[in-house]
């Protein structure tokens, strides 16, 4: 056979070892030249990261906080995502501790819900809280208050926000990241995301006093300055009608300081905030006979 | 030259003037209340000058401007200041406003001039008077009119235009004025020619008003160089950029002025409060209102004192109908749906319409269509359709990126959308989403 | 020359790389994303077919005769280095042109489109007229499906389409239905 | 507060009368005189292909579909038209199918209503054609006087079963009869409608007033069909004037086929044409350009459902390119 | 949301990893060298060992297709179109593989019976190549057979496996002419099919095109009494 | 951006993400092996190699060519890479991927060729093309590269495993329904109406895009969380009627 001659099988394997060394030579040539070097933990921690790119951590996106902890600059357990397994994988790759982060967790600055706070008119349009909060201020009868339509839920992404049955969003503590989405979400500006030794709330915004306030929502921060009194001092302040903790001084920040809120507007939190129709009515009396 | 005195687009809603459009100017009886927010013009809002308890007579200041684009505020009525505080705006905010009992034995008469006569004056005094009287632009944008009448020096003001379209559905306000105060009108244009320092005025009125262009034409000062174009009943023949294609064929481009093509859009109104601020020498306290729709009892066009509360003047038009269902500040086209009728009248407030339950536009949408019909009726030719499709993925970016800055929110695309889409709403709350938040880096 | 019309219009629409005979969907799904990129990657594709198949017509000219068992080694290292080299020599010519065109450069490497250019070209025995005609139509063919996938994809990224069908299905869909319409162009220019 | 609850919305607080499922059941109006005049020429086999299309549309938008969707009429206008592609002869449960392709896959997996970018109808058309190309391109003849009631063809046949085309008296349409025989037919004929083909190409001149019916009240965009009978004609008498024997006229051109329902009804589908006006012209010219070069050197003797599709295809394109001039973009222009 | 941004004293920074060495460029050379070379070797061998399989599948399919179109003939000669000729070898230092070729079937004694002509061009989707029949003393068709087609499956397949359709091409005077079914009339005339017309046509075409180019030379090539 | 500090050369992480693969090894074989068929299947879950997907499976007997070829070359490459993983510079690793998978392309070419010159032809330039198929040069680079001859191997075949029934499931349910036969045996008997699209190219697009709408129901049977209580958005016809 023709094919099968000894020059034949020569020639081929002649032709393709030279072009196989010809392109050797090509790539020393250019891998000389243009040589980047990255370190592949980067890669490796990325691929560990939960990729959601959340922010909060405070990097623009997970590969960022990946370079950072493998330069030594972020402590594995900033990602508030990744599982503390996850995280104690990184840092043991990684040969570092793995550090601690304070848990913080969104808070919403508003007990209103439907039940105490009702709403004045009707809203017809778009069914969005940043729409309503657009027409005329939207449908809620408080000009501050939470308007329910829910864009700070859609807005989360960890699904740590669920809409009760008063229409008021409640932050599940335990999946909220922190990452502040529901802040820039809400067109009232009444989510806070802060540290959860913060236990001290006040759950209203509104710049209404006394009567007035009362009128519209009866778990509203009246401005009586009750609480201001029995906190210890500096801790609360009243500003514009409405109380508001100074949380340099959190360290001295008592259950105290709610007991005689008249409305129930101010309140001491673990864990999840009360703000279901019933959590509220403990603390408005009349509401609860 | 064929000259044709129109734009481009725009849409042609009913007129529904007819229910006021007859309707003599009346005087509205004074009420136990006025409330006058410190915010009534485009600005920084006023500064208080008085305390609550205070006894103010008509036409003192209460507040006083602050800053070069503000204006002072003025007592709308003889009585005792009851509290500086919190109170509902029209734009649905909370805001602080100055409250009057008004005094029920006062004959409300007028303190002797506080604005001086304007013949003698020259153009510095005159708007220097203007500004002291808290003027502003009563088409509803409430701009402090003495900005508007000195320019900066870098531009040249070759005509006046004045605004006489009334192009929103059901409001009469101008048109009335132009029937019954001709002659206000016309000195006020002198007064403004005087103050800009302009030779030429024109007053642009929609067809449907027949007996104002005739009022206005034959009233006409023949020393000055003044005259009247009819335009076709369009909406919005009214905005000042539409009205400026219309009657000069200059565009203004895209985030400029009317002072940029050499012109300066004053409304009929505003001219004849000049006008008669100077004549009277009271200060802006009361202007003409026309409260109508299907859902008021007794439609009428009423002088009104600045902060007479949505109620009492409900009230003295009868109150409204069983089905009256909205309360719009303005007119059905652009105007503010009211939550409150706590809410006072404030000075750039041109109509009153109640909308009764079958008027109101429905509540259901469907998706786009695609029909286009949006964008053969915006005037500043956007694509409402794709920044509609746009703003509903809160695509806010790229809206700005397709010309969102030009959207003057006339409402025309909603209007007009088969698919009840909020077109314009969603264009206002991404220009509050895009001023809000500012462009990630 | 009726014939080259024929070939031109027979690689560009009846027989389009990608609508018609799958080839090169990579790019296809993966950067028709945004217009501008379609646009460039149909250039960059095109530019590589017509070299391609300029360099193919050499090979099979005056080195291939010989050794037809070495024909896919040689186009695959073929079309693997003259990407390269184009990459580098656009790099060297025009940054602006390089950052238009180059990017998309190594992804055609491993796009089959180019190499089933080569193989058609050898299999029908093209001129050299025929096969530049040939990558000119094709590339043109796959440029226009990427384009007209890009702008349908621009425009369905702001349409509610259900969770279910979101993605890779969907993309799917529409180039079933552009193919579907594609099949109109059948028979053109050859009923005689 | 003693008045009624009020409402707050935005403005502006009126909106035109026109509302998308006003729009939808006028366009289905303006349809039932071109059915009627499709059964009068085929017979009772028109009013169950039509139907058989309709009810794979509105099923499969009623199951699939959200729920409520199929009131907005737009499935059921869907389910006419494809049904008046469709030849008379047609198995039922394949006119059916199509309903539900064009619908399902046309339509639905993009959204639903106003997301869609190809047209729905004509797309389940294209599916069947090329699922069935025979099925689709056997004409029943026109039924004369006697045999009305005779159902045209296969109807019956049953689902997944090759129909036998029992004893239909089929015949070549005027399309493939220009085309493969160079045989023209009478322009009397294509205008009235007693030719072969399709359920929907039969009198030019019906639908010619039924869609200008639409174009009056706003429902469709005029640029549309004009664009496409100005280029078709202008293409059709060039060409004409350049070898007559294998290119027919402008009328034969505008008249035959589905040229006429294809400009009027499917062209002009709001949701798969161009939002802008510059936009529905250029669309119009090529859908046209597309149908003469298909009918001219394409393989297929009718090119209308494949032109429109592929310049769907190109509408988001379109859309893009031809934003209208945004107004204060033109350059300052002083009165002296 | 400020709080802990950097590391605390007590973590400690992550190991920087080393970058590791470069590689000789000799070992670049000798990967790819000895690579391409044992490749070579391999592709040579597989080729060598697979080619008589490849060469006789073609052959036996190239048979078949004769035996088809010429009815079964005797045997049959490979004859070489060089420039206006039909050549029974390949003119010195050409490739006949290069040449087009015609096949000349001899009956039974010897006696030829006709010429086997492979002829293409473009179908309704993609090229139609077919081989024919071809008998220049009646100037009538043996019979057609198609090589390769990519019509649509159901409508233009019908040409090659229609029976209806294929038959016809066994008597048929040249040049042919298509008609409608059921329209047949003279001996020229082949039925095209239906729903196929472009498909029927491209057959026609392909066929009368290539004995209008080859009809002379095969004429030819008869009368000079080679045959 | 590292500051330099004492280098201690034996660093667990100096093999970078190789180390770290090592590191979470205990993978045992049956996934190597399973993975490919389903929870990873390159075409179905990855969409790698489309192109022979949806161009040869208008058939059944055509989809199991193609499949048995791109699984010898597949299993065939990742035995000889993963063997000499460690020889290959990484400079050329590329390059001499291509070079060994071109290599056993063409044997499979010439074998088919050899063996069933019909499907062969039918298969068209998708015999060669298998040189450019994703699935092939990705699973060198992100297995074979790697990891040991044997877990190679396993993955290889499972990878190939997976290519195959797609193929099988694409050409079964196209070959079915376009043309009623399977493996070209008539199953419906001769009046059954083929949908002649499926044998089409729109009909390749649509199988496909159908066999991924399944797949992603399948996967999303779990129920949706109801985040807002509220309709949000437009509120659209259907949910006022
Ligand atoms: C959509 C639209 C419609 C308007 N319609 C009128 C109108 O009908 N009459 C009017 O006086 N001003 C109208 N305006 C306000 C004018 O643009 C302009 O602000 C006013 O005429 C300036 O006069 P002023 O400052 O005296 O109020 C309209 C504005 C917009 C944006
Ligand atoms: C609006 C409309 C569009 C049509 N579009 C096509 C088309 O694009 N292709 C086609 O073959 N038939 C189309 N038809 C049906 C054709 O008119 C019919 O198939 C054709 O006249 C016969 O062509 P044939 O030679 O393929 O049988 C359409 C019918 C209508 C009513
Ligand atoms: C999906 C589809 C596939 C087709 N395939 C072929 C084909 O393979 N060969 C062909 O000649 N015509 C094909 N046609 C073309 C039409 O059927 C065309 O109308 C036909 O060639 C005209 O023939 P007739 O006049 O006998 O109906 C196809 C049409 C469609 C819609
Ligand atoms: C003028 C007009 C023409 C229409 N034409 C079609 C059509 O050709 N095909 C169709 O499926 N729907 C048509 N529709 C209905 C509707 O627009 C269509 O179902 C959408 O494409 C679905 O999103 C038409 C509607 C109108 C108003
Ligand atoms: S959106 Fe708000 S609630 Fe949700 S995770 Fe982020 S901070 Fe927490
Ligand atoms: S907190 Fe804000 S965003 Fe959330 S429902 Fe209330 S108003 Fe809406
Ligand atoms: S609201 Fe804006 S987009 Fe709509 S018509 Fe008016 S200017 Fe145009
Ligand atoms: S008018 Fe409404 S339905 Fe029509 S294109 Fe504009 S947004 Fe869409
Ligand atoms: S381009 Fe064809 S397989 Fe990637």
């Amino acid at each position: 056979m023709e094919a099968l001659s000894p020059t034949a099988i020569l020639g081929s394997s002649l032709i393709l070892g030279g072009v196989g060394l010809f392109f050797a030579a090509l790539i020393a040539v250019t891998n000389r030249k243009f040589r980047v070097w990255e370190d592949p933990r980067i890669d490796a921690v990325a691929g560990l990261l939960p990729g959601a790119n959340c922010g909060a951590c405070g990097q623009p996106g997970c590969r960022a906080f990946a370079e950072q902890a493998v330069a030594g600059a972020m402590a594995p357990a900033r990602c508030s995502v990744a599982s503390p397994d996850v995280r104690a994988e990184i840092a043991e790759y990684l040969g570092v501790d793995v550090g601690q982060a304070t848990q913080r967790v969104a808070r919403l600055l508003c007990a209103g819900g439907t039940d105490v706070a009702p709403n004045r008119v009707e809203y017809h349009g778009l069914r969005t809280c940043k729409a309503a909060a657009a027409v005329s201020g939207g449908h809620k009868g408080c000009a501050w208050g939470c308007l329910g339509l829910g864009d700070c839920a859609v807005a989360c992404t960890f699904d740590a926000i669920w809409m009760n049955e008063v229409g008021l969003p409640v932050v599940v503590p335990e999946k909220c990241t922190a990452c502040g989405d529901c802040v820039r979400a809400c067109p009232k500006d009444l989510f806070v995301v802060m540290p959860m030794e913060h236990k001290l709330l006040v759950q209203c915004k509104s710049l209404l006093e006394g009567e007035a306030a009362e009128r519209l929502c009866r778990v509203a921060c009246n401005g009586c300055g009750k609480c201001v009194v029995d906190a210890a001092p500096g801790v609360i302040e009243m500003k514009n009608g409405l109380a508001v903790i100074d949380y340099a001084r959190n360290d001295l920040a008592t259950p105290a300081a709610t007991r005689r809120c008249p409305t129930g507007a101010i309140v001491w939190v673990e864990g999840a905030q009360p703000l279901s129709a019933a959590a509220t009515r403990r603390f408005v009396p009349e509401v609860a006979a | 030259m064929w000259s044709r005195l129109n734009f481009r687009h725009g849409v042609h809603p009913p007129e529904l003037k007819e229910l006021t459009a007859g309707i003599p100017i009346r005087r509205v009886p004074f009420a136990d209340e006025v409330v006058l927010p410190l915010r009534q013009h485009t600005g920084k809002p006023a500064r208080p000058v008085v305390r609550p308890g205070a006894r103010v007579e008509r036409g003192d200041t209460v507040a006083e401007a602050d800053g070069y684009v503000s204006t002072p505020i003025h007592a709308s009525a003889a009585g005792t200041v009851r509290d500086i505080g919190l109170w509902p705006h029209p734009d649905g905010s909370y805001a602080l406003a100055i409250r009057i009992a008004v005094d029920r034995y006062s004959p409300q008469a007028a303190r002797p001039r506080l604005v001086p006569d304007w013949t003698g004056l020259g153009p510095a005094e005159l708007i220097e008077a203007i500004r002291q009287a808290g003027v502003v632009g009563l088409g509803g944008a409430a701009f402090p009119t003495h900005v508007k009448l000195s320019p900066p020096q870098d531009v040249t003001i070759d005509t006046i235009l004045v605004n006489g379209c009334e192009c929103e559905p059901y409001l009469t306000t101008d048109h009335r004025t132009m029937v019954e105060y001709p002659e206000r009108v016309q000195l006020g244009i002198r007064i403004m020619m005087r103050c800009l320092g302009v030779s030429r005025a024109v007053v642009g009125i929609e067809r449907n008003k027949p007996d104002a262009i005739e009022t206005i034409r034959g009233t006409l000062p023949t020393d000055i160089d003044v005259t009247v174009e009819p335009l076709e009943v369009k909406y919005p023949q009214g905005a000042e950029k539409m009205l400026i294609e219309s009657l000069l064929h200059r565009e203004v481009p895209s985030g400029k002025l009317p002072m940029h093509v050499g012109v300066v859009v004053q409304n009929v109104a505003s001219a004849a409060t000049i006008a008669e601020v100077f004549d009277t020498g009271l200060p802006l306290i009361e202007r003409i209102v026309t409260v109508t729709g299907r859902g008021i009892r007794r439609p009428a066009n009423l002088i009104v004192p600045v902060g007479m509360k949505l109620r009492d003047l409900l009230d003295a038009c009868g109150g409204v109908t069983e089905d009256a269902k909205e309360v719009v500040f303005g007119g059905p086209m652009m105007g503010l749906a009211q939550a409150h009728l706590d809410t006072p009248l404030v000075k750039g407030i041109t109509g009153v319409v109640v909308l009764s339950g079958a008027e109101v536009k429905p509540q259901v949408s469907y998706p786009c269509i695609r029909c286009g019909h949006c964008l053969d009726a915006c005037p500043v030719f956007l694509n409402p359709q794709l920044l509609g499709q746009l703003a509903l993925k809160e695509r806010w970016n790229e809206m700005e990126a397709n010309h969102l800055v030009d959207c003057m929110l006339c409402g025309c695309c909603s209007y007009t959308c088969p698919s009840n889409i909020p077109l314009s709403q969603l264009f206002a709350l991404a220009k509050s989403e895009l001023r809000r938040r500012p462009a990630p880096i | 020359m009726g014939d080259l019309v024929w070939i031109f219009f027979s690689s560009m629409v009846v027989n389009n790389f990608t609508l018609m005979l799958f080839l090169g969907l990579c790019p296809f799904l993966g950067v028709s994303g945004k217009i501008e990129t379609a646009l460039r990657m149909g250039a960059a594709n095109t530019f590589v077919l017509v070299m391609t198949s300029l360099a193919v017509w050499v090979l099979n000219t005056f080195i291939l005769s010989h050794a037809p068992y070495l024909r896919l080694i040689a186009f695959i290292i073929v079309i693997a280095s003259l990407v390269q080299i184009v990459e580098m020599v656009i790099k060297k010519l025009s940054r602006a042109l390089f950052r238009a065109l180059g990017i998309y450069l190594p992804l055609i490497t491993t796009n089959c489109a180019i190499l089933a250019l080569a193989i058609f070209q050898t299999n029908r025995d093209y001129t050299l007229a025929q096969g530049l005609v040939f990558a000119v139509g094709s590339g043109g063919g796959l440029a226009l499906a990427l384009v007209l996938m890009a702008s349908i994809r621009e425009s369905v990224e702001l349409a509610d389409v259900p969770a279910l069908a979101q993605g890779t299905a969907l993309v799917l869909f529409i180039a079933g239905s552009l193919s579907l319409a594609f099949m109109g162009f059948a028979g053109l220019l050859s009923s005689g | 507060m003693s008045a009624p609850r009020l409402l707050i919305t935005a403005s502006p607080h009126l909106a035109a009368g026109d509302s998308t499922p006003r729009i939808m059941w006028n366009v289905v109006g303006s349809l039932v005189p071109i059915l009627a005049a499709a059964t009068y020429f085929f017979g009772p086999s028109a009013v169950l292909v039509v139907a058989a299309a309709t009810a794979g549309a509105v099923v499969t938008e009623h199951s699939c579909g959200g729920k409520g969707t199929v009131g907005d009429g737009s499935a059921v206008i869907t389910g006419i038209l494809l049904g008046l592609t469709l030849p008379a002869g047609l198995p039922l449960w394949m006119a059916f199918v199509g309903g539900a392709f064009g619908i399902g896959i046309g339509k639905l997996v993009f959204g639903g209503l106003g997301q869609n970018v190809f047209n729905p109808a004509l797309l389940g058309r294209a599916f069947l054609q090329a699922s069935f190309p025979v099925a689709l391109t056997t004409f029943p003849a026109p039924a004369s006087a006697g045999d009305w009631w005779r159902l045209g063809g296969d109807n019956f046949a049953l689902p997944f079963v090759t129909a036998r085309a029992l004893d239909a008296v089929t015949s070549a349409t005027p399309l493939g009869r220009m085309k493969f025989e160079q045989a023209a037919t009478p322009l009397s004929d294509l205008v009235f409608g007693s030719t072969s083909g399709s359920l929907g190409e039969t009198s030019g001149l019906l639908i010619l007033l039924c869609g200008g019916y639409l174009a009056l009240r706003n429902f469709l965009n005029w640029r549309i069909p004009a664009s496409i009978f100005a280029t078709a004609a202008l293409l059709a008498t060039l060409l004409h004037a350049l070898d007559p024997a294998r290119h027919s006229g402008a009328l034969f051109t505008l008249f035959s086929g589905g040229l006429m329902l294809g400009a009027m009804y499917m062209a002009t589908d709001l949701v798969t044409s161009p939002v802008t006006n510059l936009g529905c012209w250029i669309f119009g010219a090529g859908v046209a350009v597309l149908v003469v070069v298909i009918r001219s050197w394409g393989g297929l003797a009718e090119g209308v459902m494949y032109s429109i599709l592929i310049m769907n295809a190109l509408v988001p394109y379109l859309n893009r390119c031809t934003q209208p001039r945004v107004f204060g973009s033109r350059p300052v222009r002083r009165a002296p | 949301m400020s709080d802990g941004g950097a590391i605390r004293a007590t973590e400690q920074v992550p190991v920087p990893a080393p970058q590791p060495a470069e590689v000789r460029a000799s070992r670049l050379l000798a990967t790819l060298g000895v690579g391409g070379a044992v490749a070579g070797v391999l592709l040579v061998i597989a080729y060598g060992v697979t080619l008589p399989r490849i060469e006789a599948n073609r052959a036996r399919v190239l048979h078949l297709a004769i035996n088809e179109v010429l009815k079964a003939p005797e045997r049959y000669d490979t004859l070489y179109v060089v420039g206006k000729a039909l050549l029974r070898k390949p003119p010195p230092g050409v490739d006949p593989k290069k040449l087009e070729q015609v096949y000349l079937g001899y009956g039974a004694g010897g006696r030829p019976v006709g010429f086997a002509i492979v002829a293409g061009a473009a179908g309704f989707q993609d090229v139609i190549r077919l081989i024919f029949g071809y008998d220049p003393k009646t100037h009538e068709l043996l019979g057609m057979k198609v090589l390769e087609s990519k019509e649509t499956p159901g409508l233009g397949d019908k040409i090659e496996k229609d029976p209806a359709f294929v038959d016809q091409f066994r008597g048929v005077r040249v040049s042919l002419v298509g008609v409608k079914k059921g329209k047949r009339s003279s001996p020229r005339e082949v039925e095209m099919i239906t729903g196929a017309t472009i498909s029927s046509k491209a057959v026609i075409r392909i066929i009368n095109d290539a004995l209008e180019r080859l009809g002379p030379l095969v004429d030819g090539y008869t009368q000079e009494g080679k045959g | 951006m590292s500051q330099e500090m004492s280098p201690p050369p034996p660093h667990p992480a100096a093999h970078g993400a190789d180390g770290l693969a090592e590191r979470r090894r205990a993978v045992p074989p049956n996934v190597d092996l399973v993975k490919g068929v389903w929870r990873e299947n390159p075409v179905l879950i990855q969409l790698l190699g489309l192109c022979p997907t949806l161009a040869v499976t208008n058939s059944v007997a055509n989809s199991v060519v193609m499949g048995i070829a791109t699984f010898f070359v597949l299993v065939g490459s990742s035995l000889l890479v993963s063997t000499f993983r460690r020889r290959i510079p990484n400079e050329v690793r590329i390059a001499t991927y291509i070079l060994i998978i071109a290599t056993f392309v063409t044997i499979a070419e010439f074998a088919l060729q050899a063996l069933v010159p019909g499907i062969y032809k039918a298969l068209g330039p998708f015999v060669a093309l298998i040189v450019v198929n994703c699935i092939i040069l990705g699973r060198q680079e992100a297995f074979a590269g790697r990891n040991p001859v044997g877990r190679s191997v396993l993955d290889a075949v499972g990878m190939g495993a997976g290519f195959m029934i797609a193929l099988l499931i694409m050409g079964s349910v196209r070959e079915i329904l376009g043309s009623g036969t399977f493996l070209g045996v008539s199953l419906f008997g001769p009046r059954y109406e083929p949908w002649v699209i499926m044998v089409l190219p729109p009909g390749g697009f649509f199988t496909l895009a159908f066999v991924l709408l399944t797949i992603s129901w399948w996967k999303r049977r779990q129920p949706a969380l109801a985040k807002a209580a509220e309709p949000r958005g437009l509120v659209v016809a259907e949910r006022a009627a």
